[in-house]
């Protein structure tokens, strides 16, 4: 194990020691290639984006090609929370609450114009400018509704992500 | 072939007397051997069948299913076990917590024991009981006991009412369970799962039994809690029913558990039905294998067929359908055998 | 059957069901949450399922856990669950008077006394039945629906008169 | 009958259990997108004459301009165009309301980024525009070479949005489709049209129709033959 030895920062030294733990980095490496094969959704939503779910979950788009079918009514077992619709007020509570009731480690989409920003609701008074405004957001997907494909998508590019390791730990 | 599993427990048995350890010693490790064997088998039984439900539903919906990881996807369970076993172990502060935590494992350990009595083969079993079926049917009662557990343990609404409904359909469907089971005991003379097998040399149950067949059926994947049944884990209503506050590991545990009765529960009914591991041409713990395969994916196919129906209808499904026809079914058994031995058939 | 001698694998067997029972029943007394007492009943009910396998009566051991521990306790639970309506923790007797302690230990001494002077008066055969072992269920079916039908069905026909007496505080008549 | 209704369902699961898949398989093959879908909004920062339409008919506010007014031809000249495409809801009015078709939609969809800034697209005016307007000099040159330009970017619209390009010229769907395949299919008629197009509007309607007569005609002969081969098989 070689360390920087010009780098003081006891932090830095740490990160070190973790990069070079070769039994911990390779575990690591198979933990995330679990997870990133194997995210569980939770669907939030109001209207047309959850029909675009449904769609991708249906014969023709089909989800479960890349293993992510399981939609898991219950956040204790989701690690996939997609937002898919404008948050109001008085869904924002809720939203907080199955965020914080789901297991560690955990992502979000946030999926269609409304959930990134409000979109065409941004100026009500009881809709919040986008998801990541309550919850930390890992992909964004725009679109008004976004296509299935463009769901497929989003959720490849957070599995490039997770393959990676770059993804926060709260 | 035929013998191999056999001649294998013979060779280790030998080894172990020789050892020097006595006969009753050298039985006890071997009935360990072989438990660790069937809990190996059925874990990595349950790693294809749940690939082999994705799949399976995939196709009945003209979807393709997982097909990413591995040849055809079969991987893809092994990702899913990974990363259940790295999730985070909630247990909640209001749940009771000795509870919450026994009941996954209690749950898992009741499905194991159902294996004890099931006959893998010609002389493949752990134990050789001459109850063995009514020591299946009464194992098979207490896993309603665990999810009586998780429903109160997690000190949740949903969890409550899910344990609640389970436990009022596996209390009513044990009946037309045990009742069906009946007239074959009465045909054959035997609770010996072995007996029942060789009584069926020329002709299966299923033949004779066609009412117990179906009411088996039915009440089987009551008991599974299986769609079109699957009322204790109504998602749409109950989000996740007795297992809504599990997480990771120990909600898996519960699924393993699910597979392992539904394993059991088929090999069961391949065993009383449909001849058991009596096959030609092939060894006999492929016919078994292959018969329960069979069964599961009637299972199958029944689940991604039907939708689930109502709480009331079910219960009154069992109680005035299926309790009435299963006793009838005794009473006709009964009548048939009279008939045959008055005739002077048997 | 294989002989035993000394503290042999037949003992270690009997000690832990019997052990397991005897905790199991204390913990039904002692357990402040009725719940657990509750579980440690079913605990107790297969501890002398486990202990009736060993004297080889299979089938009494299978009936013990189907009817006891699967679903008399079952209903035992599913009871205590829909009418408790107070924390679980303090749900058992807690600390009971002394006239309670009392009548209670009466009854518990005098029923104790008749165990022990049954158990003492008996003529117990000296040599486990070991003939026909393999048959209990054909020995036991003979009994039950040969000799003594009468009081089998006797006992069929009080059971039913009870469930249809269930039914009938639980709906009500109706007058017409 | 009771059951006969189950027995029924289980023969539908049944008879789709062998039936083909209908799947479409995403990141491998691409999906067939309709030629009119509105994928992400693209802008053309060089044929844009800053008339501001597109931002006064935009109902979301998702688009941004500034300009600054040039002091020698006194011309408005865009300095950076906006498209804040997170409250975008792809209603095409932006592109319907431009009279130099700058803003359109293309057809790509994969948009999703880790950050939210990424979402936004801000277009700078670019160095060259500013050295090409110096060097114009010539009237003639100019008049040709603007020519040249228009048809240029004409047979990049047409590229890039065959159907409203085309539907100028051409008044029923089912001819703009068949006219835009073979555009796609053959170089040499897509810059004929866009040439006439610049040049003779009228002109360029009447080859337009011949083309797609030439094409129904084709089609019409495979058609058959094809059924004339089945025949005799």
């Amino acid at each position: 194990m070689v360390l920087d030895t010009k780098k003081n920062d006891n932090l830095n030294d740490v990160e070190e020691l973790a990069r070079n733990n070769i039994l911990v980095t390779t575990f690591e490496k198979l933990w995330n290639w679990g997870r990133s094969w194997s995210f569980w959704p939770l669907n939030y939503g109001c209207n047309c984006c959850p029909i675009e779910v449904m769609a991708a979950g249906a014969g023709r788009f089909d989800q479960a090609r890349f293993g992510y079918e399981v939609v898991r009514a219950v956040p204790r077992q989701a690690d996939l929370l997609t937002v898919a619709g404008p948050i109001t007020l008085k869904m924002k509570p809720a939203i907080e609450r199955v965020w914080a009731q789901m297991p560690e480690p955990k992502w979000v989409i946030a999926m269609g114009n409304c959930a990134i920003s409000g979109g065409p609701f941004k100026d009500g008074y009881s809709v919040l400018p986008g998801v990541d405004s309550i919850i930390p957001v890992d992909v964004y997907i725009p679109g008004c509704p976004v296509r299935p494909e463009a769901l497929f998508h989003g959720m490849l590019e957070l599995k490039k992500k997770v393959q990676q390791g770059e993804y926060r730990r709260s | 072939m035929e013998a191999l599993f056999v001649n294998l427990a013979a060779v280790l048995s030998g080894w172990l007397t020789s050892l020097g350890l006595s006969p009753i010693w050298a039985d006890t490790v071997l009935l360990f051997v072989k438990w660790i064997i069937v809990i190996t088998i059925i874990t990595l039984n349950i790693i294809i069948l749940i690939w082999l439900e994705r799949k399976v539903s995939a196709f009945f919906q003209e979807r393709l299913g997982p097909n990413r990881l591995g040849p055809f996807g079969i991987f893809q369970t092994i990702a899913d076990a990974i990363k259940l076993l790295t999730k985070e172990d909630i247990v909640p502060s209001a749940a009771d917590k000795l509870i919450f935590k026994t009941a996954p494992m209690f749950f898992i350990v009741v499905a194991v024991m159902l294996y004890t009595v099931i006959p893998m083969g010609q002389g493949m079993e752990v134990i050789n009981l001459n109850i063995g079926l009514l020591f299946f049917i009464s194992i098979g009662s207490l896993s309603t006991i665990a999810l009586l557990m998780a429903g109160w343990g997690s000190n949740n609404k949903w969890s409550l009412m899910g344990a609640v409904r389970s436990v009022a359909q596996m209390v009513s469907y044990e009946i037309p369970l045990a009742f069906s089971l009946l007239g074959v005991v009465m045909i054959s003379g035997s609770l010996n799962l072995q007996d029942i097998v060789a009584a069926q040399g020329k002709l299966w149950f299923i033949i004779l039994q066609p009412i117990a067949f179906i009411t088996y059926f039915i009440a089987a994947t009551a008991e599974l809690n299986r769609g079109p049944f699957d009322m204790p884990e109504a998602e749409q209503e109950l989000t996740g029913g007795a297992y809504t506050e599990y997480t990771g590991m120990r909600w898996a545990l519960f699924f393993l558990a699910e597979y392992t009765n539904l394993v059991a529960v088929s090999a069961l009914m391949a065993t009383v039905f449909l001849g058991g591991w009596q096959g030609p041409w092939l060894p006999s713990w492929l016919w078994i294998i292959i018969k329960t395969y069979g069964v599961i994916l009637v299972f199958f196919w029944v689940k991604w067929t039907f939708p689930r129906i109502r709480m009331d209808h079910l219960m009154s499904f069992s109680w005035k359908v299926l309790v009435p026809v299963s006793l009838g079914n005794i009473l006709l058994t009964g009548a048939g055998i009279y008939f045959c031995r008055w005739m002077g058939w048997c | 059957m294989i002989e035993f001698s000394g503290l042999s694998l037949y003992d270690a067997v009997f000690t832990a069901a019997a052990g397991v029972t005897v905790t199991a029943a204390l913990g039904v007394v002692l357990f402040r949450n009725i719940i657990y007492s509750a579980l440690s009943l079913v605990l107790a009910f297969l501890g002398v399922a486990a202990i009736y396998f060993q004297l080889n009566a299979g089938f009494l051991g299978v009936i013990q856990i189907l009817v006891y521990a699967g679903a008399i306790s079952v209903l035992i639970i599913f009871a205590i669950m829909l009418v408790m309506n107070r924390p679980a923790g303090r749900t058992n007797l807690t600390s009971p008077r002394t006239r309670e302690v009392f009548t209670g230990g009466t009854i518990t001494a005098m029923m104790l006394t008749a165990l022990i002077a049954a158990i003492g008066l008996s003529d117990w055969p000296k040599t486990v039945l070991l003939k026909g072992a393999d048959d209990t269920v054909g020995m036991l079916a003979e009994l039950m629906l040969g000799d003594y039908v009468v009081a089998f069905e006797a006992a069929a026909i009080l059971l039913l008169v009870a469930v249809v007496g269930a039914i009938i505080l639980a709906k009500g008549v109706e007058n017409k | 009958m009771n059951g006969q209704g189950l027995i029924k369902g289980l023969g539908i699961t049944f008879k789709h259990f062998f039936q083909k898949e209908i799947t479409e398989q995403y990141p491998d093959v691409m999906p067939q997108l309709a030629p009119r879908f509105r994928g992400c909004l693209q802008f053309e920062f060089e044929k844009c004459i800053a008339c501001g339409i597109c931002v006064n008919s935009c109902p979301n506010n998702v688009l941004s301009f500034e300009t600054e007014k040039d002091e020698n031809s006194k011309k408005k000249k865009l300095l950076s165009y906006t498209i804040d495409f997170q409250h975008c809801m792809f209603c095409n009015l932006c592109a319907e309301g431009c009279p130099k078709q700058c803003i359109y939609f293309d057809h790509n969809f994969e948009l999703s980024s880790f950050k939210r800034e990424d979402i936004k697209m801000v277009y700078l005016r670019p160095a060259e525009m500013d050295m090409r307007e110096e060097e114009s000099t010539n009237g003639q040159e100019q008049q040709e070479s603007k020519e040249q330009k228009q048809i240029d970017a004409m047979q990049k619209a047409l590229q890039k949005n065959p159907g409203k390009v085309l539907s100028k010229i051409l008044e029923q769907e089912e001819d703009i489709i068949i006219l835009s395949e073979l555009m796609q299919s053959d170089e040499k008629t897509a810059g004929k049209i866009a040439e006439l197009m610049v040049k003779d509007k009228e002109k360029a309607a009447k080859v337009a129709a011949g083309f797609v007569n030439k094409a129904k005609k084709n089609r019409a002969k495979t058609e058959t033959a094809g059924e004339g081969g089945d025949a005799n098989d």
